[in-house]
């Protein structure tokens, strides 16, 4: 008995790198949805904004990550979007950060045909821009001023969503989804300026500094790390890589958890044998 | 772009917008009074640039809800309001100055501007243009119980500064561990001073024997620090030491290298310790071997050396980032004893979890004196313990005192606490 | 032929230690400017210390095919990636992307460089549970507080932790939340204070030693 | 290059040397090798062309063609005396004139000690004093919670530098002060390494994510077709090693 225990202790680690793998690897390919304990308030302020925004109302969904940051960014993007389509709200999408092009193709590419929403009527995307002050404020006097042509190059003008929305006054609200301090421009530029409600989705280190600007009602709601788009995901009932992420997550600390506890078990029967 | 950053620049970008759009408002003559504010006065900001002023003035109770407008003015004509705000929040505590420069209990308001903001002037103009300094005028006017009063003008100048008064405190540290330390090392030669045992040193030859005893190689890892870098000139230190010893048990060593110019000073310093031992012949050009400048490209290749070579030893002594657990798991893979040694201490965790033997934060430095024996590096040692005796000493004794202090006479809190705080 | 050798460099050594140390003091524009020069001298000369880097690495792999070693295959691989890399930075002078779209640099970086580079960083992960596994064993008292940080943290970081910790330990109507950040601002912090003071002190030290020339090891002896 | 073909060629190069990586986790073979050694190439590419277009070709050549055109000789020479101190570094090369290299070498460290004694004993010794002592300030007024905390800062700091102090003989009441401050250092490694637990994680997430992201139809499966390659490689090298240990022995 004494040399079996033994033998577990040396357990060759492989066995654990596999299952260190398993546990990331099945959410991902079929989210579970492990429940968490409550959905935060800055998440739920998020969803209620556009749950109780009318139908046929514009918001703009200002995507602005790149591929270091899309683990935690991405599925909050993707949930925001399928919830707006759910709603009927039509999405002006437009992007600061140059490697954002690829995620938000792939966001364009496979969302809008669930809800059978067509470009030009329900969503219309913007080409990248380097400078977003400039941006920022053009767009308080007329959008088309600064975005005359579409991504593919078409005027803005021809689209029928774009007919009647000129600037901010026509806009019921402005999403960002960043993990730079593009955020803050839209708050202190846009937000606090001309009265349009902002809202975020930010990475989880950085979540923790926007407390403030929560606090004083600046922001009216905050998506915070893998755990806020999961719980977005959960909210809108469409669990994806947010879901898969958290779960992933959560199993593979349990299996850390579970390991060093019954490593220290074994040690102590050891001794008592 | 950090944030404080911005929210500072944007602060001062609207009060930079809002002091233009007054300037206008202020031609319109209303019936002024005009008041004479006791000592009111412009002086230059201590210790700065050159860029900013204090204007302060008596505390009068009668004014006690009134309402204070700063004007700043090149030429006393036209004038640009700098700054607005309200009695109480005019007060002597509002500069951050130590109290040997500035006494935070005078009954007056005081209130720091920087010109540049107020003129929205662009700093490196701003500096060729003034060489001697910048003059300003100033006035307040006082709004209270409906009526407007306008101060007497006063004229100031804000002057570049040549040192830093408010950083005294640092300079009489940095002075008192000078003076120990050239105290101590000049004594030096003269008595064999007692080092207590450092389990980290003490397994080096122990790990030497067992690489010879099987034959198999020591890796020695001089981590991922630039020649300029206090832990990496330690690691090639110890790296002479241990090579010393290798060349006497006649063991084979390989150094993996992270920073070229590390690369070319571990040769000097390998070839040096096997003259040293006796032991030119066995000397080989490829022990130190460069990998390359890449932080995961430098532990994929070492980790690499580790699993094809399976040495008996690892040492990893100097910089280190997350790499640090990369090579370290690896080598207690392979079954080597495994020194650590690194200053970084959000390193050391992972070092003292997957090493036999750790050398914490200082221990790396004390390993050089330890090592070598050599008088001048022991008593080198003796400073670290005087600091800590000094930090000791500081801790317990001044929290005594402002228990004490807090009771009876704030204001000596106060001064003590300005003493450590870093400006 | 001792003076050009070792006491001019020694001489540098002082000149530039202590005049870096004096703008510490000085708040005036001149010794910004100084710190400006001399951070622009310090990029100059590490520039070429990566220069001598490449002739290294280039040597030493020329070396390795040279003289087929074994493995020597592999060295070839070497310049393939520092070619394909360095072709495709001429090639977009520099720049990921241009109006949007990808460079060759910005395809190598996003399929190349990234995925090396992420891959090795997330190599940790396995890493930590094998160290894990192996060392957080409770033999003594202070092998035990290691542990039992290690595991709260780890509790409390997931949001299944709060979840079991509520059941487990709801009754202490502390939650793991409060506990960590207790052991992070009070215990830890004393812990991590202790290491910091013995760098502090000791990086001082190393500093005196270097700009007064009694630590010269840098320089290989005569 | 945002057509098809480089994306899918991305996809393939991409998830290979990501799997080639991970190879190395099972056991040392072909695949990791080549990519450790491509790897060192790429690294010291990244960085050398790194600091040519952000840092020699802005701040370095641009000014100096600058200054050299309108004739700023000052300029130029502060460009040319750290070019030239740079060039002694390559001395290290030839044996004979090494020594030269010492020039380089001595104004980086110069200039690293000066830069190093006030900063690290501001911001590592002084700070920290100012932080241990603070809250006796008002430690009357403070709430019961935090005059412990306070407290245990202290004690815990100061027998913590007890287990650092060299010239002293660990016996007696200096060990078992410095043994208490051991508990401090072991709650301080426990804690940072558990809470790095999640960031690893959630890089490894990252890479997996990717993995299966280029496991689609529309990245032609390159993913499943790199993992099939491996599986061939190690399955087909076990049994030649079986053979060739059954015939040796």
């Amino acid at each position: 008995m004494k040399e079996k225990l033994n033998k577990i202790l040396k357990l060759d680690r492989r066995y654990l790198f596999v299952l260190l793998t398993l546990s990331i690897v099945i959410p991902i390919i079929k989210p579970i949805g492990i429940p968490s304990k409550s959905i935060s308030t800055s998440t739920k302020d998020t969803y209620n904004f556009i749950e109780n925004l009318p139908e046929g109302s514009t918001i703009i969904l200002s995507l602005d990550y790149d591929p270091s940051t899309a683990p935690e960014l991405h599925p909050m993007a993707a949930a925001v979007l399928k919830h707006a389509f759910k709603k009927n709200i039509k999405v002006i999408i437009l992007t600061f950060i140059a490697g954002s092009g690829g995620l938000i193709d792939e966001l364009v590419r496979t969302i809008p045909p669930q809800y059978s929403k067509e470009y030009g009527k329900d969503y219309v995307v913007l080409p990248y821009m380097a400078n977003p002050l400039a941006a920022l404020t053009q767009m308080a006097s007329d959008i088309h001023s600064f975005y005359d042509k579409d991504i593919n190059n078409k005027p803005l003008k021809n689209y029928e969503m774009m007919k009647n929305i000129k600037n901010y006054k026509d806009v019921a609200g402005v999403i960002g989804i960043t993990g730079t301090a593009l955020l803050d421009y839209w708050v202190v530029y846009v937000g606090d300026k001309y009265g349009v409600p902002i809202l975020g989705g930010v990475t989880a280190i950085s979540q923790v500094g926007y407390g403030p600007y929560l606090q004083k009602k600046q922001l009216k709601g905050l998506i915070g790390g893998m755990k806020g788009a999961a719980e977005y995901e959960n909210l809108i009932s469409q669990p994806w890589k947010g879901t898969s992420g958290i779960d992933a997550l959560n199993i593979a600390h349990i299996l850390v958890i579970v390991f060093i506890i019954f490593s220290n078990i074994v040690l102590l029967i050891l001794k008592f044998l | 772009m950090n944030r404080k950053f911005l929210l500072a620049s944007v602060i001062i970008l609207s009060l930079g917008i809002d002091a233009f759009s007054n300037k206008s408002k202020d031609s319109i003559k209303q019936n002024i009074e005009k008041i004479e504010l006791k000592n009111l006065s412009v002086v230059d900001y201590p210790s700065d640039k050159g860029n900013s002023i204090i204007l302060y003035f008596d505390k009068d109770e009668k004014q006690k809800n009134f309402q204070y407008e700063i004007y700043l003015s090149t030429d006393s004509t036209n004038w640009i309001k700098a700054k607005q705000a309200k009695y109480d929040e005019l007060s002597a505590s509002n500069i951050e100055l130590p109290f040997w420069m500035w006494n935070k209990k005078r009954n007056i308001n005081a209130l720091a501007i920087d010109v540049t903001k107020v003129f929205s002037l662009q700093e490196d103009d701003y500096f060729k243009q003034n060489p001697k300094g910048f003059s300003v005028y100033a006035k307040v006017i006082a709004i209270g119980d409906n009526k407007k009063y306008e101060s007497q003008i006063v004229k100031g100048i804000a002057k570049a500064n040549w040192f830093r008064v408010d950083r005294l405190n640092n300079l009489v540290l940095v002075i008192i561990i000078s003076i120990v330390f050239f105290m101590i090392v000049s004594h030096a030669k003269k008595r064999e001073l007692f080092i207590r045992k450092i389990a980290g040193l003490e397994a080096i030859d122990e790990a030497v024997g067992r690489a010879t005893e099987m034959g198999k190689p020591v890796v020695y890892v001089p981590g991922t620090g630039s020649m300029s870098g206090i832990s990496t000139i330690a690691s090639i230190f110890i790296l002479g030491e241990v090579g010393k010893k290798i060349a006497q048990y006649d063991a084979t060593l390989k150094v993996p290298h992270y920073d070229p110019i590390v690369f070319t000073v571990a040769k000097e310093t390998v070839k040096q310790s096997y003259m040293e031992a006796g032991r030119p012949d066995s000397y080989r050009e490829d022990i130190n071997v460069y990998i390359t400048t890449d932080q995961f490209a430098y532990a994929a290749a070492v980790d690499g050396i580790i699993t094809r070579e399976k040495p008996a030893a690892c040492f990893y002594m100097g910089y280190f980032m997350a790499e640090s657990l990369l090579l370290a798991e690896v080598g207690a893979g392979v079954g080597a004893i495994q020194i650590a040694g690194t200053d970084v201490d959000t390193q050391l965790p992972f070092f003292f979890t997957a090493c036999d033997y750790t050398l914490i934060g200082e221990e790396l430095y004390a390993a050089g004196a330890y090592l070598s024996k050599e008088p001048m590096l022991v008593s080198a040692l003796k400073v670290q313990d005087f600091g800590k005796f000094l930090f000791i000493t500081f801790a317990i004794g001044f929290s005594i005192f402002l228990l004490i202090f807090s009771k009876i006479e704030t204001s000596y809190a106060e001064k003590l606490l300005d003493i450590f705080r870093v400006r | 032929m001792n003076i050009i050798k070792k006491y001019i460099p020694l001489t540098i050594v002082f000149i530039f230690g202590i005049i870096t140390l004096a703008s510490y003091y000085v708040p005036h524009r001149a010794s910004d400017e100084y710190l400006e020069w001399i951070n622009k001298w310090e990029n100059i000369v590490s520039a070429f210390a990566l220069f001598l880097g490449m002739i290294s690495l280039f040597y030493s792999h020329y070396k390795k095919i040279q003289r087929k070693v074994d493995g020597w295959g592999y060295s070839l691989f070497v310049y393939i990636g520092f070619f394909i890399i360095m072709g495709a930075a001429i090639l977009s002078e520099g720049d990921i992307s241009k109006e949007g779209k990808l460079t060759y640099l910005g395809w190598s970086f996003n399929n190349i460089y990234n995925p090396l580079s992420a891959t090795m960083f997330s190599v940790l992960a396995f890493f930590i549970i094998s160290t894990a596994y192996r060392s957080f064993k409770i033999k003594s008292f202070a092998a035990f507080l290691l542990f039992i940080c290690g595991l709260i943290l780890m509790i409390g970081n997931i949001p299944l932790g709060e979840i079991i910790w509520d059941k487990v330990f709801g009754w202490t109507k502390l939650t793991i939340g409060e506990i960590k950040d207790w052991i992070i601002s009070v215990p830890s912090t004393a812990g991590r204070r202790g290491i910091m003071i013995g760098i502090a002190i000791g990086a001082a030290v190393t500093s005196l030693k270097i700009i007064f020339g009694i630590e010269r090891g840098y320089m290989g002896k005569e | 290059m945002d057509t098809q073909v480089s994306v899918i060629l991305g996809a393939f190069v991409a998830s290979g040397l990501t799997l080639f990586i991970f190879s190395f986790l099972y056991k040392d073979n072909p695949f990791f090798k080549i990519a450790e050694h491509l790897y060192m190439g790429v690294g010291l590419a990244w960085h050398i062309q790194l600091t040519i277009y952000k840092v020699i070709k802005p701040k370095v050549w641009e000014p100096l063609k600058l200054a050299w055109e309108n004739g700023d000789t000052f300029t130029v020479w502060m460009t040319i005396i750290p070019a030239v101190l740079g060039i002694t570094l390559v001395t290290q090369f030839i044996p004979k004139i090494s020594w030269i290299s010492r020039y380089g070498f001595t104004f980086l460290m110069g200039y690293a000690a000066g830069l190093a004694l006030p900063a690290g004993l501001a911001t590592d010794f002084s700070n920290q004093i100012l932080g241990t002592i603070e809250p006796f300030a008002n430690f009357f007024s403070l709430s019961p919670g935090r005059m412990i905390n306070a407290v245990i800062i202290l004690i815990g700091t100061v027998s913590v530098l007890f287990y650092f102090f060299f010239s002293v003989e660990h016996k007696g009441v200096v060990k078992k002060i410095s043994n208490f401050g051991i508990y401090f250092l072991m709650i301080y490694f426990g804690a940072s390494f558990g809470n790095t637990v999640m960031a690893r994680f959630s890089l490894l997430y990252g890479r997996f994510d990717l993995l299966v992201r280029y496991s689609q139809k529309e990245y032609f499966y390159a993913t499943n077709w790199i993992i099939v390659g491996l599986l061939i490689y190690f399955i087909a090298e076990k049994i030649v090693t079986n053979k060739l240990l059954k015939a040796r022995s």
